[in-house]
């Protein structure tokens, strides 16, 4: 295969504007290459899982080591095929509850390591020795957003009080200004993944960069 | 954090113990109170908008599979699909864990049957299309477009590619009820979708749509759980200022400080 | 004029597609040049490596992978030159797969440029596991952590590792990462070790705060921070390259925005026009 | 830190010494029937579980499995004695995620099969869904386990032709279906920043000054604001900052306390089976 990179070069750009193209209408072109897309990505699935999972986990050790009580796993994992007789169906939602219960029992590690450091850090200063007014107003804001946001999600409190009530506006207005202020910085993120393609095949298929 | 500190010792079961005390209380049938969420209303009022027009339902369950999140989009996808079966349409689940086939196949033929209709439901609505984040994405954009959907319910983890969706959504004219606790995600659900649920309101969903008292009861201990949250960032934010301004209460804040951030 | 301000608010998408093209494609064949600011955070991560003592090793973490690759690439690239240009030895770890190799690649084709020679100005350690452990034990020994580099040489035989015996030799890590793998460095490493960032502009807003509490020495985010690390080093490379496509882009879509307003003000005028005329008429 | 300093958990020493032993020859196919032996005598037990039965299991699978979790998280590191378990169980786990991929192609495989069959619209595309699948497979294999090419850098023919379908194929359709957000973003911000109600002017004027701050061209609307001066806070990329760090940093926060409280609650009531809705409920 000597012209492998060539190739590729070429297949990509008309994989590129395959997809591209369905921002004119969806079309033909995309509709191959879409199932093209799923196509590839599922035989790389099978493929990945057995080269960086199964092979080295399962296989070696099960076949090669000797290490018979692997196939437990195989086996248990049959049980959601239980799916396609009618009489049995119900036992793959055995395994499936099961590991459900897995993963609420994992739900105090995760609250703990998500919100714990979160909760430490909320405490800044609102006065004190070498603190700058800006900083003192940070810090305020900071607090009032928390609150106010805090206060928003509140369900089961009656609104109809002032001290609910009020704080749960302004926490909604104050979640707008971060969602707009987040829309705002991802869009240089997504440019740079566009202007990454172009400059694929503007550069290196058509050799118009320089 | 690998394992619990201090502070987690005492906080996590505090929350724990609110969250069931309150659960136990509802199902003695206290009357419970819970504000108005709009996006959860308006599943209704999108379903039946599909099917005015004689045109499919899709409900996208996100990147998620059998995780505590997504199982309650499970419980949205089967409130849907049973509204669905009723007014005669379907829905469509497209999906990245194929673990998440059986459970959808079973909720969509229940939900079918529940409503006396159980030849309405068609495995094939269940599509499995790729485990690859946005090979997905592609697939969903077809979807969208050949099936000429009417309403999208976004539920469940996104990242990236809600804006894919809730974009193409926009493009072929549906209805979109978005919720999703993928804070980053929000404000392309908001900017594209006719109605967004938010952060924590998503994990009232199933509690709004039932009224079941378990639910409601949980819902009022997350608000004494929160309350619990707020009261620790006030206090602990007035101990540092006092700690910072009077350097004799500085010893009293760091202790407190410190046993919040794990000893 | 008022009919065609209220058409304003409907503008089909597939135009609006074709300008972000076309300003794309233009921005990138046709080189104009534009102003550039630097932020302080940059300045100060370029001045932190001016200053870097000659003994001193570097060290990148190169942890992103493909998906990241169009922002962390230049930046890589924008620090890597200034490495080479100043003769600091680095040495290059990932805890992402992809990102060693990735790195290697940047590294190469700049060392070409300036003459340098793996083993004597740069090195790889290659890809690791648990970035936790990983650091701890670094900070205990370089050694027993890294025995060898990727390509099998005994770290001792490496020539520029002879001088470092241990992490006080490390006289600053940059990281380059696309997620928040920030505060486990933070964390591991003693304070001897300066550590500065290059990040995408997605994680950019919550690295900020370890500015502010002096934990980073210099922060570069996404696009922008590439094309002011350039500036700051009298070149243009891909950073700047992609500030002209990227400016265009803003632009363009806030020029949308605010036409978009115009039309819905203009209908909403037109609008209140016909009510008063329908009043005066009845 | 280190796996291998890890104490031994509860018994699993024992079950290392005595039963789960790596065996060879005759005892290894000894032991491979016995446990498919073992796994079809449960299977028949399981099967005629009367429903109530049924459930009861359920019930208690999912809390066993919760609490394995919760006690190990609790206890402390030292002398944990579940901490030793967590590595087999994750490798378990994940062994039983890759069989469970075969879910996935059998429904991949019915809905395209159908459609090749039956030469309904489009079948082409499923004929394309097919030959890229086996393609990738075949290749990926040959070229994994084939031979290998003389020199670095040069191809064999399958190296070759993986390379043109992974390198050439996906990772330019991946990252162009990605890179589609560039357009969607822009038409999404036309269409919804509009000056209608105070919520849709804070967003679109929060996301106004954050992209303005972003790029040189904005930044020199407010360049002439000396930067050390007191109004320097109002140069449109410290400003920009500003809302990035202050306001939304803390908004975030908000959202995150309430999203894992939310998250603890439907934990618990799935962990204690308390849950209510169709999965749960469902007769058997």
């Amino acid at each position: 295969m000597k012209h492998a990179e060539l190739i590729a070069t070429w297949t990509g750009a008309v994989c590129t504007l395959a997809i591209l193209s369905v921002l004119y209408r969806e079309n033909r072109f995309y509709r191959f290459f879409e199932h093209v897309f799923i196509g590839l990505a599922a035989g790389y699935g099978l493929f990945v899982a057995w080269r960086d999972m199964l092979w080295g986990e399962w296989w070696k050790p099960l076949a090669h080591e000797g290490k018979w009580y692997l196939i437990i796993p195989a086996l248990v994992a049959l049980l959601y095929y239980t799916v396609y007789s009618k009489k049995h169906a119900w036992m793959s939602r055995v395994l499936i509850v099961t590991l459900f219960g897995l993963g609420a029992g994992m739900a105090f590690q995760g609250f703990a390591a998500q919100a714990g450091p979160q909760i430490s850090s909320s405490f800044k200063p609102l006065w004190g020795n070498g603190l700058t007014p800006m900083q003192i107003l940070n810090n305020l804001v900071f607090m009032i957003t928390l609150v106010c946001v805090l206060t928003y999600f509140f369900f089961a409190f009656k609104q109809d009080r002032a001290l609910v009530r009020q704080p749960a506006k302004v926490g909604r207005w104050l979640l707008m200004i971060a969602f707009g202020a987040t829309f705002g910085s991802t869009v240089m993120a997504r440019f740079s993944l566009f202007i990454d393609r172009m400059q694929f095949l503007l550069g290196e298929w058509l050799h118009l960069l320089k | 954090m690998k394992h619990a500190d201090p502070f987690m010792a005492v906080l996590l079961p505090l929350l724990s113990g609110l969250i069931l005390v309150n659960i136990l209380r509802a199902r003695r049938g206290s009357d419970l109170f819970i504000r108005k969420i709009p996006g959860i209303d308006a599943i209704g009022e999108a379903v039946g908008r599909a099917t005015e027009m004689g045109r499919p339902i899709l409900f996208s369950i996100g990147l998620g599979g059998i995780d505590i999140v997504t199982l309650l989009a499970f419980e949205v996808v089967a409130h849907v699909t049973r509204l669905a079966a009723r007014y005669r349409n379907r829905v469509i689940v497209p999906v990245v864990d194929p673990v998440a086939i059986p459970v959808l196949e079973e909720i969509e033929r229940e939900a079918f049957a529940s409503e006396h209709r159980p030849e309405g439901f068609n495995a094939d609505d269940i599509r499995f299309l790729s485990d690859s984040q946005f090979a997905y994405a592609a697939g969903v954009v077809g979807i969208m477009h050949r099936e000429q959907v009417a309403t999208n319910f976004f539920f469940g983890i996104f990242a990236a590619e809600s804006l894919i969706l809730a974009e193409t959504g926009q493009h072929v004219g549906a209805v979109q009820v978005a919720g999703t606790p993928s804070a980053l995600q929000v404000p392309f659900f908001i900017v594209t979708c006719d109605y967004t649920v938010i952060g924590e309101e998503y994990y009232a969903t199933t509690a709004y749509i039932s009224r079941e008292p378990v639910l409601l009861g949980s819902l009022v201990g997350q608000d004494w759980g929160k309350l619990v949250l707020l009261v620790l960032a006030v206090v602990g934010t007035l101990l540092t200022t006092l700690g910072a301004a009077l350097p004799t209460l500085k010893p009293v804040a760091d202790v407190f400080v410190k046993w919040i951030g794990g000893g | 004029m008022l009919e065609w301000t209220i058409r304003l608010q409907t503008i089909d998408r597939r135009i609006i597609y074709g300008l972000v093209i076309g300003l794309i494609v233009l921005a990138l064949l046709w080189d104009f040049p534009l102003p550039q600011a630097v932020s302080p955070e940059a300045q100060s991560l370029y001045e932190t490596i001016e200053s870097l003592p000659k003994n001193k090793l570097v060290v990148i973490a190169a942890d992103w992978g493909a998906a990241t690759r169009g922002e962390c690439a230049p930046l890589t690239a924008a620090v890597v030159t200034h490495l080479f240009r100043n003769k600091r030895p680095f040495a290059i770890i990932g805890f992402a797969a992809q990102g060693p190799e990735l790195t290697t690649a940047i590294v190469q084709k700049q060392a070409k440029e300036f003459g340098a020679k793996y083993g004597k100005d740069w090195c790889n350690w290659g890809y690791k596991v648990s970035i936790d452990s990983t650091l701890l034990s670094l900070a205990e020994s370089i050694r027993r952590t890294i025995p060898q580099d990727v390509e099998g040489t005994k770290l001792d035989d490496v020539p520029l590792m002879k001088r470092v015996k241990g992490i006080d030799d490390v006289g600053l890590l940059v990281e380059f990462t696309g997620s928040g793998t920030l505060e486990a460095f933070l964390r591991r490493l003693p304070r001897s070790v300066k550590i500065a960032q290059g990040c995408t502009a997605v994680v950019g807003p919550e690295q900020y705060p370890y500015i502010d509490s002096g934990q980073l020495c210099g922060l570069l985010v996404g696009m922008k921070g590439a094309a002011e690390y350039e500036h700051l080093l009298g070149i243009r490379a891909q950073g700047t390259a992609a500030m002209r496509p990227q400016s265009l882009a803003h632009l363009l879509i806030i020029v949308l925005i605010i036409l978009g307003n115009l039309g819905m003000y203009a209908a909403a005028k037109q609008g209140r026009d016909l009510k008063r005329k329908g009043e005066a008429a009845t | 830190m280190d796996r291998t300093q890890t104490a031994p958990a509860f018994l699993q020493e024992f079950f290392s010494k005595h039963l789960f032993v790596p065996l060879h020859g005759w005892a290894f196919v000894g032991a491979l029937l016995g446990t498919l032996l073992v796994a079809g005598l449960l299977f028949f037990l399981l099967s005629a579980l009367p429903p109530l039965a049924r459930r009861r299991l359920m019930k208690t699978l999912a809390f066993v499995a919760g609490l394995f979790y919760a006690v190990e998280f609790f206890w402390p590191e030292k002398g944990n004695p579940l901490t030793g378990y967590l590595i087999p169980l994750g490798t378990f786990l994940r062994v039983m995620g890759c069989f469970a991929i075969g879910l996935g192609l059998i429904s991949l495989c019915t809905v395209h099969g159908k459609a090749v069959g039956r030469r309904s619209e489009g079948w082409i595309n499923s004929a394309a869904f097919f030959a890229a699948f086996f393609a990738i497979v075949v290749f990926g294999f040959w070229q994994q386990y084939g031979k290998q090419p003389v020199h670095p850098g040069a191809y064999t023919f399958a190296g070759g032709m993986f390379h043109i379908l992974f390198i050439g194929m996906y990772n330019s359709l991946e990252p162009t279906m990605f890179s589609i957000l560039a357009f969607f973003i822009t038409s999404a911000a036309y269409r919804a920043f509009r000056v209608k109600s105070a919520e849709a002017s804070l967003m679109l004027g929060a996301a106004f000054i954050v992209m303005l701050g972003q790029v040189p061209v904005g930044m020199i609307l407010t360049s002439w604001i000396p930067p050390d001066s007191g109004f320097a806070f109002f140069r449109l990329e410290k400003l920009a900052n500003w809302i990035l760090t202050g306001v939304s940093s803390a908004a975030f926060r908000g959202i995150l306390f309430g999203t894992v409280i939310g998250n603890l609650a439907l934990s618990l009531r799935t962990w204690l089976s308390l849950e209510k809705g169709a999965y749960f409920d469902k007769p058997l």
